[in-house]
């Protein structure tokens, strides 16, 4: 199944895309999915935020087919 | 209740007064409390010429709008007016603003210090900051308490 | 620092902004907090239809000006704003406002919370309402925290 | 030595003046002098608060001549 996942900020600039579609089998956990992401970059990146259909999920989050994935560092408004 | 993500410079108290005029509470409000969060042109030590302030389209606005509703609940509020700036922002021109309506003053001390510590911890938003020594994203807020 | 009392009616937010104007901050604050007091058409189930401010000339001003500058020099504040009615004021209508202005948010939140707090125990103002069973002198207000 | 003593809100409604100039010995706690004015006009009136030249003053405090002595109910102001 597909995932879209998106980038924001440090990150986006870090991997050097906003969004991509990923390939991943149904109910991965959204922390494996991270894992792949930063493996398969290459690259480090501390305390990541995750957000599944422009929600907070935790680590453990199965995704589904079709979810809009979002990694981003800690948020800085206001 | 507005909650409104802007691209173009606004004066927060226009915005709350213009907000004010269009509601329908002339007597039955005694409090209200804002906070409007300004360009500063320092930032730890560091000289600030510019920001460009980023955010997630759709979840950021949820996001607040989830934060605006449970301070209703909590504290009985009459209204909540949240307006947030993205884009590059300037020296001095306002980046948030959060204000809150109630009866009485501490319901809405309480709620508008809340969904701006909320909004802070929260809100899907980031600051790359443009100072003397080159460009940076900020990577944490001062804290609030 | 300003602190006025006044005898007509005003707008707060016309206040702040036409205060902040001639202030020469830009890019120094970050945080602006303000509360604005107004008169409610009800007080404990009580329908009212005006009220009379009355103060006492020359202490009241010497006293806010105290809990200014006490507050400035607590939380480093940058400026104070503090406007006060008296005389007969209407339903819906403005009776104070204050406004702190400092570098971040913790200190204009508890600096603008905290003057109002010492301006409601201490500040001698007197409110008399007329209500829909005569008139009547408030006898406390409701708490604050 | 006299001082002059205004009243307040309520308290000043139920003087039935809003100031006078009272005769009382030099050194004169302020608390002696709110008991001498609500004997002679025969009043009853709790929580008084009490300044001397618009300062917050403590019921021992001793009365010079010409202060301004204010007598007046809690504040309700904001």
């Amino acid at each position: 199944m597909q995932v879209s996942v998106k980038y924001f900020a440090s990150l986006r600039e870090l991997m050097g895309e906003a969004s991509s579609v990923i390939e991943i089998e149904e109910g991965t956990p959204i922390s494996q999915l991270w894992q792949l992401i930063i493996e398969n970059k290459n690259i480090e990146f501390e305390n990541v935020m995750m957000a599944v259909n422009m929600e907070y999920v935790k680590s453990e989050h199965q995704l589904k087919s079709g979810d809009e994935v979002a990694f981003f560092p800690p948020v800085t408004g206001g | 209740m507005l909650i409104e993500i802007r691209k173009k410079p606004f004066n927060a108290y226009q915005e709350i007064q213009a907000y004010l005029e269009n509601l329908d509470l002339a007597g039955q409000y005694g409090a209200t409390a804002s906070f409007v969060g300004s360009m500063r042109d320092f930032n730890e030590d560091k000289k600030v010429t510019y920001m460009t302030l980023e955010h997630y389209p759709g979840m950021t606005e949820k996001h607040l709008e989830t934060i605006a509703k449970e301070a209703i609940e909590k504290w009985q509020l009459l209204d909540v007016l949240i307006l947030h700036r993205v884009g590059k922002v300037k020296i001095s021109e306002d980046i948030v603003l959060v204000a809150t309506w109630s009866a009485h003053r501490k319901e809405a001390f309480e709620s508008c210090r809340m969904i701006m510590e909320q909004l802070k911890s929260g809100a899907p938003f980031w600051k790359k900051e443009e100072t003397n020594s080159g460009s940076q994203w900020v990577e944490k807020n001062t804290p609030g308490y």
